[in-house]
């Protein structure tokens, strides 16, 4: 259905009204401000985490990504669960691509697994992390699914389900663990900060990519329904 | 935290007192005897549907009168009220539908008044408990708006004018059996509720006078209201109605002056007592009546002629004890008003006695069901209530009844508690030889008055209301016809962009509301 | 004026253009592309905002509010994405339909 | 390591868990997983309520940081009463759609995933409940919201698609609208933990606008009237146990969080004229959603807009609050009986509902004369909703009504009585219009019962649960002062 250009009066009005009132709000805000900077950068250096970013991110405000994470994982498994026929895709992208796909799928794959995994490393120090690493991860398993060297089904398989909920059990059984050690939820051990941190951002990373890889073959899956109507 | 808190089971509080004894005694003999008299009559397959409803309905209506905090007296006062819709709704007739549908409206209502009425007068005194309420509206500047508010729910529950089609409609479509409980324990719950919750002797005389003269309108309303009725129960019903404005009366001798209230209760206790046995026995030997014939149908008329003697007040009959005892608690009073009632109290037992007349003529016209084999439990159980309506208000051990035993030989007495059953013969007499006048007026009024016509109203409006789209598939699912409205309007604020505009525009206003 | 201020700015236009997208579009799409301009714009508000303070360094918790933000506008774009596409594919349509009652069966 | 010591992770690390587990472990395992981790979930409920009417508020500190600069969780009776309802109305949707979702064809039903969007949804909730910081309620919000979506189209019917998708955008504009009252709320106050809020607020522009952002966002998740546009047809058109989800227990999150945000975190008379606003907006909701149930041809939306009728009596409490202390007690402990008499008997109510859909296979109104001797069962559960909904004693409902009555009429403010004795008569109206339907004299055809008749006694376990409320209103009310909100003494992070 077409949609004639037009515009309405009153939700512009209204739109225009939330712009005002931003703009004023944040007109009267004094010039700077230190928020929670200060502690925070004191943190995160008694922490060991050089990235401020990522130590509130993972330490001070680790529950906030265990849930965001949670967020991600409940998106895809809300998509998987309103697909219509699973195994569309798969019907369709039924042998590998040609010679020139190929090669450059074999040629790229195994680089974008390298520099997820540089991302995730460096983001302890710098921009990258889980999220950075798990989006290339996730464009390698678009591309292998694709050019046709996975099945895009193998999409929602149990395996998949498996990698797709290892970053965030991984990283509830990480929280979990000060609890035995007389701490409270995320309360890593000052020695083992680290490593956990970084076990916690690589299986992440994996099933971060498993995610944005299934969310779209996921929804690419029945694409064939609705161009047939 | 707060005394005003339900604080669980423990806010429920019953207690037995003085006021609590004649009616535990009033309420038990009559919602056991009528759910006997319902459990013999009714056929096997119906027993679980009507019991459905009268068994909470007389839990409700025996433990009210134990109730002795706010919480649980409206508690069992909605418990023993909304359920009787369904025994009246029980014939499944479409009268018996409205009726049902009109009495809930009110019920409902009178609840809700109760409610506020409750809830203000809690606040005001700080808690719960029943005498802390009463006490504390004594000097509450909310005195005049509860007492309002309770009196309205009062009225709507004893059928005060013009809200008396209540009564009629609450007796006339239920079986019998909780027909006789309706009509013996009902109303009665609101002159507990004026025992319970009316300020007594603290109110202006204006108040006093005006619910006085609510009362005596009703009596007589009521009563000239019902003789133009066609079935014997709505006759009942509108005397009913008739005698609660007594009642009402009786209550409204109490409100302002302190020196009357003693006498006030004690008017309201023995009314209650008297009418309420009174009342019951009379609908179950209406039906007594019909289930019978021949000599087993004249000794049953026979029968009936004491509950029917005893209302309009006949010597040696409960309803001469009442009456002395109303009598005592208005002359009590000084002033125009209570001395024009005073005077005017006789004459209501006119009106009276004529609805009885006309109780008695339709009911020995009325045809006979077919016999029912089990009568003899029936006759029994409604034997006992004779008995009881005999002997109650003379042997009850109260103060209320000392004046009328000493009466009861002094010719004088005797002659003022008869003549109006006499004007009310001769009067009857008059009309049956002038009978084209008022053969017309004869079965003018459905049961139920204004409140039926009133409902008609409702209906026919909702019917002319116009409608948007009449081939809606609404229409075709018989969807409430005042709906169709209401839904386009709905339909229309919840589209999209009306809808999340709204929102916008909700979220600017409370941003200027709050940075004002 | 700083270059802050500006980011702010732009923020609070993307954040009412999307606004007004989200409300009048009809189009599914458009709306769900119209969050995601308001999201933008939002993140746009917290990366000025943070930069008010006194160090060179911005202010870390509203830049981790805008990674937390951006995943969870990912999740919430995907489900949209995939609901208004299930959508196209059971009933053909692409646009919410104003003219029908609610929660109406067949 | 003490299980009482970590409660409050562990009712949020509970249900996450058994989400995962059961994704992963597929179909026919999902039920017991989920029926586990619903029993786990209530014993760790009633354990925390009863630690905190030991104890009193206490906060929990997630990373062991502490506020402001980590997250804190607020544990005190008002979240510990809102679990407890959570985790027994959870429990009974468990069993239900353990009857429910059953079905022989693989891509029913969102390929047999209920199961962990419904935990995901718990997990949310219980974390909304818990949480003591405002970016955190964010994250818990879209949690809430995207698992409720997900929820709502997971029977993929064009009805559900399109009240999903409604709601989907709707709590993308909530959303939205939340996260930019956060971001200038901390650009002004520097905060986002809740009791270091209500320290460092100032009465500046910046943070009374995103304060007054986010409530606005919250009041349109609640869907409070005019916000209410996305809620009949979600709630109407989810399956039966998810409506009832929804419908008992989603709203009461979003309230959950204006109920802290405008009586803990802002201090007495913040945010002028706003509570005025959501109380007139309470009082709309009241009337305008009566009527529309009056008028519903269809019983899941008359269902429905009952619920947005009594979403109104939560918002009375804001403008009583101002009254101080006495008057805000009572008008507490009222909202909070009503939230909890109101989701068992409207969680029980919708199951209902479902149960009837089921037997006759449509849920037109008019059809359904005479249900009563086809579904005794049913008739009565519906029946005893009618019962609070109409505040009746002894139930919730009436206990509710009685508080916020009294509250009103203590503080003066006596239009706000006036309006919940009218929502009493007009909750009559249509609660009798629906019971006077399935019990009228006539022959009903219903299918034979194809589910096992065991859902038929959840719905009224639930109604008579909140039938019987009255008894529990001193545990409530001592959850009640054992809330932050009432104890002044307890903010301090």
């Amino acid at each position: 259905m077409p949609e004639r250009p037009r515009i309405r009066l009153v939700p512009l009005a209204a739109s225009l009204a939330v712009f005002a009132l931003v703009l004023r709000a944040v007109h009267a805000l004094p010039d700077t401000a230190t928020g929670l900077s200060a502690e925070m950068t004191a943190g995160a250096k008694a922490s060991g985490i050089k990235n401020v970013v990522t130590a509130v991110l993972l330490d001070f405000r680790g529950y906030d990504t265990l849930l965001e994470i949670a967020v991600l994982m409940l998106a895809t498994i809300a998509v998987l669960s309103l697909r219509t026929d699973p195994d569309a895709l798969s019907r369709r992208i039924s042998g590998v691509a040609g010679p020139v796909l190929g090669a450059l799928t074999r040629a790229y794959v195994p680089i974008m697994i390298v520099v997820a995994g540089h991302l995730v490393w460096i983001g302890s120090s710098g921009p990258g992390g889980a999220f950075q690493g798990g989006a290339v991860l996730g464009a390698a398993g678009i591309l292998l699914a694709l050019s046709g060297f996975a099945r895009p089904r193998w999409s929602s398989g149990a395996p998949m389900r498996w990698v797709l909920a290892v970053g965030l059990l991984t990283f509830i059984a990480v929280a979990l663990l000060p609890l035995a050690l007389g701490g409270t939820l995320l309360q890593y051990p000052d020695e083992s900060r680290k490593s956990l941190v970084l076990l916690v951002e690589i299986l992440l990373t994996l099933s971060i990519g498993a995610s944005l890889t299934s969310l779209f073959l996921a929804s690419a899956s029945d694409t064939s329904e609705g161009e047939r109507r | 935290m707060t005394p005003l808190l339900p604080t669980g089971g423990g806010s429920l509080s019953f207690a037995l007192d003085s006021v609590s004894v004649p009616y535990l005694f009033l309420f038990g003999v009559i919602w056991t005897v009528s759910g006997l008299y319902s459990f013999v009559t009714t056929p096997r397959g119906a027993r679980r549907r009507i019991f459905a409803y009268y068994l909470p309905s007389a839990i409700g209506g025996v433990t009210v009168a134990l109730a002795a905090d706010a919480i649980s007296f409206y508690l069992c006062f909605a418990l023993m009220a909304l359920p009787a819709w369904g025994l009246i709704t029980a014939g499944g007739t479409p009268e018996g539908r409205r009726a049902g549908a009109i009495y809930l409206t009110l019920t409902v209502i009178g609840e809700a008044l109760l409610l506020a009425a409750l809830a203000l007068m809690a606040v005001e005194a700080g808690g719960l408990r029943l005498d802390m309420l009463v006490t504390a509206m004594a000097t509450s500047p909310v005195r005049d708006l509860a007492t309002g508010l309770l009196l309205a729910s009062i009225a709507l529950k004893i059928g005060t004018l013009p809200a008396s089609g209540i009564l009629p409609l609450s007796y006339a479509y239920a079986p019998a059996g909780p027909a006789s409980a309706l009509a013996g324990a009902s109303a009665k719950v609101g002159a507990l509720a004026m025992l319970r919750l009316l300020p007594a002797g603290v109110m202006p005389e204006n108040w006093a006078a005006v619910v006085m003269l609510a009362g005596l309108t009703t009596a007589f309303g009521a009563a000239a209201l019902g003789i133009l009725t066609t079935t014997p129960r709505a006759v009942l019903g509108y005397s009913s109605a008739s005698q609660m404005g007594l009642v009402l009366i009786a209550a409204g001798a109490g409100l302002a002056d302190p020196a009357a209230v003693p006498l006030s209760h004690a008017a309201i206790i023995a009314f209650s007592l008297h009418h309420g046995l009174a009342k019951s026995a009379l609908v179950l030997g209406d039906d007594i009546v019909a289930r019978t014939a021949g000599r087993a149908r004249s000794l049953a008329l026979a029968g009936l002629a004491l509950p029917a003697l005893a209302l309009v007040g006949a010597p040696l009959t409960s309803g001469f004890v009442a009456k002395y005892a109303l009598k005592d608690a208005v002359y009590a009073l000084s002033g125009s008003v209570p001395h024009a009632v005073y005077s005017l109290l006789p004459w209501a037992a006119v009106g009276t006695a004529g609805l009885m007349i006309r109780f008695f003529i339709l009911t020995a016209r009325h045809a006979q069901v077919a016999p029912d084999t089990r009568h003899r439990a029936p006759a029994a159980l409604w034997g006992g209530i004779l008995v009881l309506v005999a002997v109650t208000c003379w042997a009850w051990p109260a103060t209320w009844n000392h004046h009328a035993i000493e009466a009861v030989l002094d010719p004088r007495a005797l002659l003022t508690a008869t003549w109006p059953a006499l004007v009310a013969l001769g009067l009857t007499a008059v009309v049956r030889q002038t009978r084209g006048v008022f053969a017309r007026l004869d079965g003018a009024l459905a049961p139920g008055d204004i409140l039926v016509t009133g409902a008609r109203l409702v209906r026919a409006a909702n019917a002319a209301l116009p409608s948007r789209k009449p081939s809606e598939r609404v229409t075709a699912e018989t969807g409430p016809q005042a709906g169709r409205p209401l839904l386009g309007v709905e339909e229309r604020l919840v589209t999209w962009v009306t809808a999340s505009t709204l929102f916008v525009l909700l979220a600017v206003a409370l941003v200027l509301l709050a940075t004002r | 004026m700083t270059t802050y201020d500006v980011y702010v700015a732009g923020g609070a236009v993307l954040f009412a253009l999307g606004t007004y997208g989200l409300l009048e579009r009809s189009h599914l799409v458009h709306k769900v592309i119209a969050a995601n301009f308001m999201g933008s714009g939002i993140f746009l508000v917290l990366i000025g905002l943070a930069n008010r303070t006194p160090t060179p360094e911005p202010d870390p918790v509203p830049q981790a509010m805008v990674l937390t933000g951006i995943v969870v506008t990912v999740a919430m774009t995907a489900l949209g994405l995939a609901i208004v596409k299930r959508y196209f594919s059971e009933t053909g349509r692409t646009t919410l339909d104003a003219d029908e009652k609610p929660g109406e069966r067949r | 390591m003490n299980v009482v010591h970590h409660l409050p992770a562990l009712l949020v690390i509970t249900p996450l868990v058994g989400a995962c587990v059961a994704f992963v472990a597929g179909r026919r395992v999902a039920p017991h997983v989920a029926l586990a981790t619903a029993t786990a979930d209530v014993v760790l409920a009633v354990l925390f309520a009863a630690r905190v009417l030991a104890e009193g508020p206490f906060r929990y500190r997630i990373g062991g940081w502490g506020a402001p600069m980590g997250i804190d969780l607020v544990a005190d009776g008002m979240a510990a009463l809102f679990i407890v309802l959570t985790s027994i109305v959870g429990l009974v949707v468990t069993v239900y759609a353990s009857g429910y979702f059953r079905s022989t064809d693989p891509t029913a039903y969102g390929h047999g995933l209920f199961w962990t969007l419904w935990l995901f949804m718990w997990t949310s909730l219980n974390g909304l409940f818990l949480t003591g910081d405002v970016f955190n309620v964010y994250v818990c919000i879209e949690l809430v919201g995207i698992s409720a979506v997900a929820l709502v189209t997971i029977s993929g019917g064009p009805d559900a698609l399109r009240a999903g998708m409604r709601y989907l955008f709707a709590s993308m504009l909530g959303a939205m609208t939340y996260l930019l009252g956060v971001a200038l709320l901390y650009a002004s106050a520097g905060a986002v933990d809740m009791a270091t809020l209500s320290e460092r607020l100032v009465p500046d522009t910046t943070a009374a606008t995103g304060l007054a952002l986010m409530v606005a966002a919250l009041v349109l998740k609640t869907a409070l009237v005019p916000a209410h546009f996305w809620l009949p047809t979600a709630h109407a058109s989810a399956p039966t146990p998810v409506s009832a989800a929804l419908s008992a227990l989603v709203v009461k999150g979003s309230y959950f969080v204006v109920l802290r945000l405008m009586l803990d975190v802002m201090p007495d008379g913040y945010l002028p004229g706003a509570a005025t606003l959501l109380g007139v907006l309470g009082a709309a909701a009241i009337v305008w959603g009566s009527v529309q149930a009056l008028v519903q041809t269809r019983i899941k939306l008359l269902v429905a807009y009952s619920t947005v009728a009594q979403i109104g009596y939560l918002f009375l409490v804001f403008p009583l609050a101002r009254n101080g202390r006495d008057v805000l007690a009572l008008a507490l402990t009222g909202a909070l009986v009503h939230a909890t008499a109101h989701g068992l008997a409207k969680g029980g109510l919708f199951l209902a509902a479902g149960g009837l859909i089921t037997r006759f296979g449509h849920d037109r109104l008019a059809e359904m004369r005479g249900a009563a001797r086809a579904v005794p069962v049913l008739t009565f559960a519906v029946a005893l909703s009618g019962v609070t909904m109409m505040g009746l004693p002894p139930s919730g409902g009436f206990a509710a009504k009685w508080l916020l009555i009294s509250a009103a009429l203590t503080s003066g403010e006596w239009w706000w009585a006036v309006v919940l004795v009218v929502g009493g008569l007009l909750a009559a109206a249509y609660m009798f219009r629906l019971v006077a339907i399935l019990i009228a004299d006539a022959p009903a055809e219903t299918a034979p019962a194809p589910k096992p008749v065991r859902t038929e006694w959840l719905p009224l376990a639930l109604t008579a649960a909140a039938v019987l409320l009255l008894f529990a209103v001193p545990l409530i009310s001592d959850l009640a002062a054992a809330s932050t909100t009432l104890q002044s003494a307890g903010v301090t992070p």
